[in-house]
């Protein structure tokens, strides 16, 4: 059972990531772009040789297992921290100290969130999701020059922590009438029958929504998000966006078709409630926004709403769109985010009317941008439109029609408020003095890598679709 | 009743009581004394409990390092000297809140017969906790320490003076 | 011998006074306060359970002791970002961090 | 032998075109709209063969020939890219490629000298080929890509000169208006999926006729599907896109906005009507709605002004007029309808597009006279309206008998409403090309500037124009025996409901007498001295003829409503989220239950503690209701 090979390449990163710490403060005149081409370097290296476990099927100790879910998460996670890393480089260079510390904690998280998916034992599932909520914490107020870093860390860790306090509350409720914390223990313990320990099991599954809703951003546990999104340094936001909410789902899928099915019909509901909630209000407040930080916040909330359904119908073809929705999401927000992080770095703005015009300061960063955003309204081609399809589709096979039907037409509101963002882009003239804009060529070579995956997942989604339903497989 | 029984009510009502004192005192430095003293006897209750070693890591943590580090924080912070009041506006809805939670959770709790396979307490030796900790859960034992790690390297970051250019 | 139920609603004033704490209060380490009173009625939980369930690994006192460092190191860090922010706008007072909204 | 299985190329041509065109049209002679004219050539020249190819096959047991492959196989989720030919398909695409090519020709001229002039005829091919594709789908799901697809080509090409305010608002209210019915279209798309088990337009209709599907399941889903053609069709009460898309140059109103794209919600009608007609009272709500846009348009664009929208509205009212064709369903009437006004309405577009190009104005009142100047325009431009006036010898006269003829029988009312709809056509028709041609030049200096266009966009005008003459007589017997394929278009088309054309004198003489009549009337109005007469006319009642003008206000309406709406509902969101649940629901709960003395400057944004507040009540509310479901 102990397979220690199963720990190596988080045991890798770990060295990686003390590595550039150490390399930073050894050497603390090395340009700071290269420590950030140095993360990345490391991740991919670390994503290629865990892509040899694939079909491997193994477990430490049954608290970690290795199987294609954990492996399609270590690769979502490490390939976004690498992309991330080389998006980060200028502004870490320009408006950020501690560089090292920065990656270093990068990779870190990328540990916790890992080990969220590959948990299978609710003790090794909550201190991983506390790793990464500590980087998180440190990751998000990192800027020490701006009043809104410190903020928006504060409002973060405060409600963290009582999210974690609700989280172990129920936690331990369900230990209480289970006698286990393992996946496999739970559900085979509630298998045996629940007639007299109901009444606690729901307000412990109750609490455990509560914590999982936080880290997910659900509504009404969602009221941190745009505050914390709009605080953090930008590459920051897009971690949060990217590798916290898929860790978070990651745990929460293999959680709830692992240990809970038996009980499905106590918690479906309460599911579909905060999925159509959450679709809702994260839409219908996007429209007011006027910061492309705190947009995309409600928009990955809205985003959300269309994930939890899948966990509402949950089944071997639900949580196959799932994964396959959050691979496609992930792309696109990458897309956007580094777009975002270029225009920043050239224009210092950030709110949505700073965009004005730029489709004819720098026609490839406004195209890329309207691309993500054309995917995120779920148009057909992109890949937002071929995932919610799976995903509608698979909800209403099983059952939700309606949340489906909801997720379809609050999906049309979106369009509005990403049209708002092209609006400015392409109809109005850029302002007087506005000239051109400059972007590294790495980044724009990432973007045209992003965008081209943008439509591969949306014309041609088999590859990925076939790696979703291999690693759900084994959760059902 | 069992005199243990008798301990448990006296330990309880006082953790209670600091615990009530923690969140309704009007002065945070009294609030704060109130949360020691409600680790405190909860500690106590944790030994009752036969969990010893646990009360023992309540006791020093707790009862030393979290209210040292909490009651500087207030002092740097110059807590006491603030002119408004410690509660915020929405006071009764917390309150309405705060009852209603606990209703439910006692209807849950009182309402289910939990299936504990025994009926008395089997105390966990400490060779048994150990193996547990270092053994079995080594894995989360070594991630903790990395979230010990973070949390050092970050307070480190965060509460460093920004150096002047 | 102490019955398992008052153990629990025990446990559960505990918890319901922390929730009452986070929602009233309005300095950010009563906050924090009002959360490791949570946290402790959550280690109450775990005890109770653990102790009482044969065969229980021990995991119940296990997952009381991680509760106790995270919660520690929690505490650590959120004073120091309380800290930071302190020394930003002479505040601790969550109602006056209200830079981001709407 | 290239048949029927190479159809997947005629989409699949243009595509190649538009890639290479995306990809490396700035390095290309003449920014490459020679690869796009030449994929276009290529698909038309292909079409005959699979023409040919259906004829050959035609007969009592010939469905269609389905080819294509699977793109995605999902455990038992299968998605095809199949494209299915038979004979409604050859219709719609007879008209998409002729009027395609006609206008890629066209356009040449008309775009010349435009700094996008390469990227127009890139969306131009992918515009191509997702037409293409939307009508050859063999499922719904495929369908419903191309269906966006071709939306997404309308709202870059409206929004073309995306630097004029107007034209970019316009792409956007196009975009919206229609993406309403296509949330529709595919919640119908979904509806039927589910119950049947695949996404086969040939087993759904199936499943649909031999009553595998409920009756009130199937009403549901045929709605919704309803709702996306009408956003495509532009039908009434989402017309409001059509004539403000005008905005777009003129040959992409000639091709999307007149002749294919608008149509694609008939298209879908016809190919769904065998479902349709399962449902007895769907067949009378899509004549309701066909005859208020038709009647409506058709009044509107007696009292426009400007020469685009008064085709706009015309085109919206003939729209209407198919659907209408579609309630009673007539199909053979309506699909050779769709084919006729293609030619007709592209070649009145396109005559328009050579009039603004000589005299660079809209305006119908600055033009006049310019019968002189524009002999090849003025000569295609009459035959177009003859057309579209539906008298006889044109081609709109033997498809509107057609469908006239589908729609009286028993169903007289629709049938007298009709009539009174000839009669608008003969008036607007007549007035558009009274105002344009004839009369005094009423402004000089742009009538002495005006010029024939150039070939590239006469050769067109000229194609169409014959194309407009002689398409009406396929639907004759004789001329259908003649070219090998007796009983004429009606019979060879729908070999399972044969409708030869039967020329009916009661029929043919109503219409031609009412579309006679309108035209003389407006010709007496108009003849000589110009506009006074019309002038005073319009006096005799001002409010009327304001209403129309101002296009019944629904434009108006739309505009409140969105900002009463829609906006307003998610500013009441946005409200309740700031000031309800921030401050009153913090101040007010302070102030009613007076428990704290706190003055109101303290009670401001009291954030973190309302986020924590909202968080509990989430748990509350589920923990409450969770404990009493059970107890």
């Amino acid at each position: 059972m102990n397979h220690y090979e199963v720990l190596a390449p988080e045991l890798v990163l770990l060295g990686l990531a003390f590595a550039l710490v150490t390399l930073e403060l050894l050497f603390p005149q090395l340009r700071k772009d290269l420590v950030a081409y140095l993360t990345a370097a490391s991740a991919i290296g670390v994503l290629v040789a865990s892509a040899f476990f694939a079909n491997r099927s193994d477990s430490f100790k049954d608290l970690i297992q290795l199987d294609n879910y954990t492996t399609f998460f270590r690769i979502l996670f490490l390939g976004t921290a690498a992309l991330l890393a080389i998006a980060s480089a200028h502004l870490v260079r320009d408006k950020l100290s501690n560089a090292g510390e920065y990656y270093g904690l990068l990779l870190l998280g990328v540990i916790g969130a890992t080990y969220m998916a590959a948990a299978s034992e609710l003790l090794t599932a909550y201190i991983a999701l506390e790793l990464l909520n500590f980087t998180l914490y440190v990751l998000v107020s990192f800027d020490r020059k701006d009043p809104r870093s410190g903020e928006a860390g504060l409002k973060y860790i405060l409600l963290s922590a009582f999210a974690s306090a609700l989280l172990l509350f129920g936690i331990s409720f369900i230990f209480g009438v289970t006698g286990t914390t393992s996946y496999a223990g739970i559900r085979h313990a509630l298998e045996a029958g629940i007639g007299e320990y109901r009444g606690t099991l729901v307000v412990g599954l109750v609490l455990l929504l509560t914590g999982l809703g936080f880290k997910v951003a659900a509504v009404p546990f969602h009221m941190w998000t745009p505050d914390a999104y709009e605080g953090a340094p930008l590459p920051v936001t897009a971690y949060i966006s990217i590798v916290a909410k898929a860790a978070g789902f990651a745990l929460f899928l293999r959680l709830f078709s692992q240990a809970f099915m038996p009980v499905i019909s106590d918690w479906r509901w309460m599911v579909a409630l905060l999925a159509a909630l959450t679709m809702v209000f994260g839409n219908l407040i996007a429209l007011q926004q006027v910061n492309i930080k705190r947009l995309l916040a409600y928009s990955s909330i809205s985003q959300v709403g269309y994930m939890l359904i899948a966990i509402a119908a949950l089944s071997h073809d639900s949580a196959t769109a799932l994964l396959l929705h959050l691979g496609g999401y992930a792309i696109t927000n990458l897309a956007a985010f580094i777009a975002i992080i270029a225009f920043y770095n050239a224009t210092g703005g950030e709110e949505i009317r700073d965009f004005r015009g730029l489709a004819e300061r720098h026609a490839g960063l406004a195209m890329t941008l309207t691309i993500a955003l054309f995917s995120l309204a779920g148009m057909p081609l992109f890949a937002g439109f071929m995932t919610k399809f799976i995903l509608f589709q698979a909800a209403a096979q099983h059952g939700l029609l309606w949340l489906s039907a909801f997720g379809v037409v609050t999906s049309m509101i979106s369009l509005y408020y990403y049209l708002m963002v092209i609006r400015q882009m392409y109809v109005l003239k850029p302002r007087d003095g506005d000239g051109r804009l400059r972007v590294p060529l790495l980044t724009s070579a990432v973007l045209v890598v992003l965008a081209l995956g943008i439509f591969f997942v949306g014309i041609w989604p088999t590859p990925l679709f076939r790696a979703a339903a291999s690693a759900t497989r084994l959760l059902f | 009743m069992s005199v243990e029984q008798w301990v448990f009510y006296v330990l309880a009502a006082i953790a209670v009581g600091g615990a009530a004192v923690t969140v309704f005192a009007r002065d945070i430095v009294r609030a704060a004394l109130g949360l020691i003293v409600a680790l405190l006897m909860t500690a106590g209750v944790f030994v009752l409990l036969s969990a010893e070693v646990i009360g023992l890591v309540q006791l020093l943590v707790y009862g030393g390092a979290v209210a040292i580090l909490i009651l500087f924080a207030l002092m740097i912070t110059r807590a006491r000297e603030v002119t408004y009041r410690l509660d915020g506006p929405q006071k009764p809805l917390a309150l309405l809140a705060g009852a209603t939670l606990a209703a439910a959770i006692g209807v849950a709790v009182v309402g289910t017969v939990f299936p504990t396979n025994t009926d008395h307490i089997n105390p966990v030796g400490f060779v048994e906790m150990s193996t547990a900790l270092f053994q079995t859960y080594a894995v989360p034992f070594e991630v903790a320490s990395l979230v010990l790690l973070v949390a050092l390297v970050g307070a480190i970051i965060i509460a460093r003076q920004e150096e002047r250019q | 011998m102490i019955p398992l139920d008052q153990v629990l609603v025990f446990s559960g004033i505990l918890f319901a006074l922390g929730v009452y704490g986070v929602l009233t209060r309005r300095n950010a380490i009563a906050i924090l306060m009002s959360v490791e009173l949570m946290l402790t009625a959550v280690n109450t939980n775990f005890i109770a359970f653990g102790v009482f369930h044969r065969p229980s690994l021990a995991v119940g006192l296990v997952f009381a002791v991680f509760v106790i460092t995270v919660a520690a190191a929690e505490v650590g860090l959120a004073l120091a970002i309380i800290l930071r922010i302190y020394r930003q706008r002479t505040t601790a007072n969550v109602d006056e961090v209200d830079i981001l909204k709407w | 032998m290239v048949g029927m299985n190479a159809a997947w190329l005629l989409p699949a041509i243009p595509a190649g075109a538009f890639a290479l065109l995306l990809l490396v049209r700035n390095f290309l002679p003449r920014k490459g709209d020679w690869v796009a004219i030449g994929a276009v050539t290529a698909s038309f020249v292909l079409f005959f063969f699979v023409l040919h190819d259906l004829m050959t096959r035609l007969g009592p047991n010939f469905h269609g020939v389905s080819t294509g492959f699977t793109w995605l196989k999902i455990d038992n989720f299968v998605l095809r890219v199949g494209f299915f030919t038979d004979p409604i398909a050859i219709v719609m695409l007879a008209a998409v490629l002729v009027v395609s090519l006609m206008v890629h020709v066209y356009s040449t001229g008309y775009m010349h000298g435009d700094s996008r002039y390469g990227w127009f005829f890139t969306v131009l091919a992918l515009f191509t080929a997702a037409m293409s594709t939307l009508v050859l789908a063999d499922n719904l799901l495929l369908l419903y890509v191309a269906w966006e697809l071709v939306g997404i080509c309308s709202f870059l090409l409206i929004g073309f000169w995306w630097e004029r305010q107007s034209a970019a608002e316009a792409a956007k209210k196009a975009f919206v208006t229609t993406r309403v019915g296509d949330v529709g279209l595919l919640i119908g798309v979904i509806l039927l999926w589910k119950k049947v088990g695949t996404f086969d337009i040939q087993t759904v209709l199936h499943a649909a006729t031999s009553g595998q599907i409920g009756h009130t399941y199937l009403t549901v889903a045929l709605l919704f599907m309803l709702l996306g053609a009408m956003g495509k069709s532009a039908q009434f009460p989402f017309h409001v896109w059509l004539p403000d898309a005008m905005e777009g140059p003129t040959p992409v109103s000639a091709l999307i906005h007149a002749a294919t794209m608008v149509v694609a919600g008939i298209y879908l009608l016809a190919r769904m009507l065998p479902a349709y007609m399962v449902i007895t009272g769907l067949g009378t709500l899509i004549m309701v709605i066909g005859m208020i846009t038709a009647i409506g348009a058709a009044v509107i664009a007696c009292a426009q002004t400007d020469i685009k929208r008064i085709i706009a509205y015309s085109t919206l009212s003939n729209l209407g007029f198919m659907f209408v064709a579609m309630g009673a369903h007539a199909l053979t009437g309506g699909m050779f309808h769709l084919l006729t006004h293609a030619f007709f309405k592209a070649l009145l577009f396109l005559g328009a597009g050579s009039v603004i190009h000589a005299v660079e104005t809209q305006e119908v009142g600055d033009l006049g006279g310019l019968w002189r100047k524009m002999p090849i325009t003025m000569g295609t431009f009459v035959i177009a309206c003859l057309a579209n006036a539906g008298l006889p010898v044109f081609s709109g006269f033997f498809s509107k008998d057609l469908v006239l003829e589908g729609v009286m029988h028993g169903n007289t009312p629709y049938y007298v409403a009709l009539l009174a709809w000839v009669f608008l056509s003969g008036i607007y028709t007549a007035r558009l090309f009274m105002l344009t041609f004839f009369g005094p030049s009423r402004d000089h200096h742009r009538y002495e500037h005006a010029h024939e266009s150039p070939p590239n966009m006469t050769l067109p005008l000229v194609v169409l124009a014959v194309l407009t003459l002689l398409a009406g007589w396929l639907a004759l017997d004789s001329v259908g025996r003649a070219l090998g394929f007796p009983g004429g278009v009606g019979e060879f088309v729908f070999v399972h409901e044969p409708e030869a054309y039967r020329f009916s004198f009661t029929v043919a003489f109503a219409a031609t007498s009412a579309g006679l009549l309108g035209v003389l009337a407006t010709m007496y109005l108009y003849w000589g001295g110009g506009p006074e007469r019309a002038r005073r006319f319009a006096d005799y009642s001002p409010d009327v003829y304001a209403l129309i003008r101002n296009k019944f206000y629904v434009d108006e309406l739309y505009q409140a409503g969105i900002n009463y709406g829609v906006l307003g509902l998610s500013h009441a969101v946005a409200w309740f989220d700031r000031y309800v649940v921030n401050d009153t629901g913090v101040n007010g709960t302070a102030q009613l239950t007076g428990w704290l003395g706190y003055r109101l400057k303290f009670l401001q944004n009291g954030k973190l503690p309302t986020y924590a507040l909202a968080m509990i009540v989430g748990v509350l509310v589920m923990a409450i209701v969770a404990l009493s479901m059970h107890s």
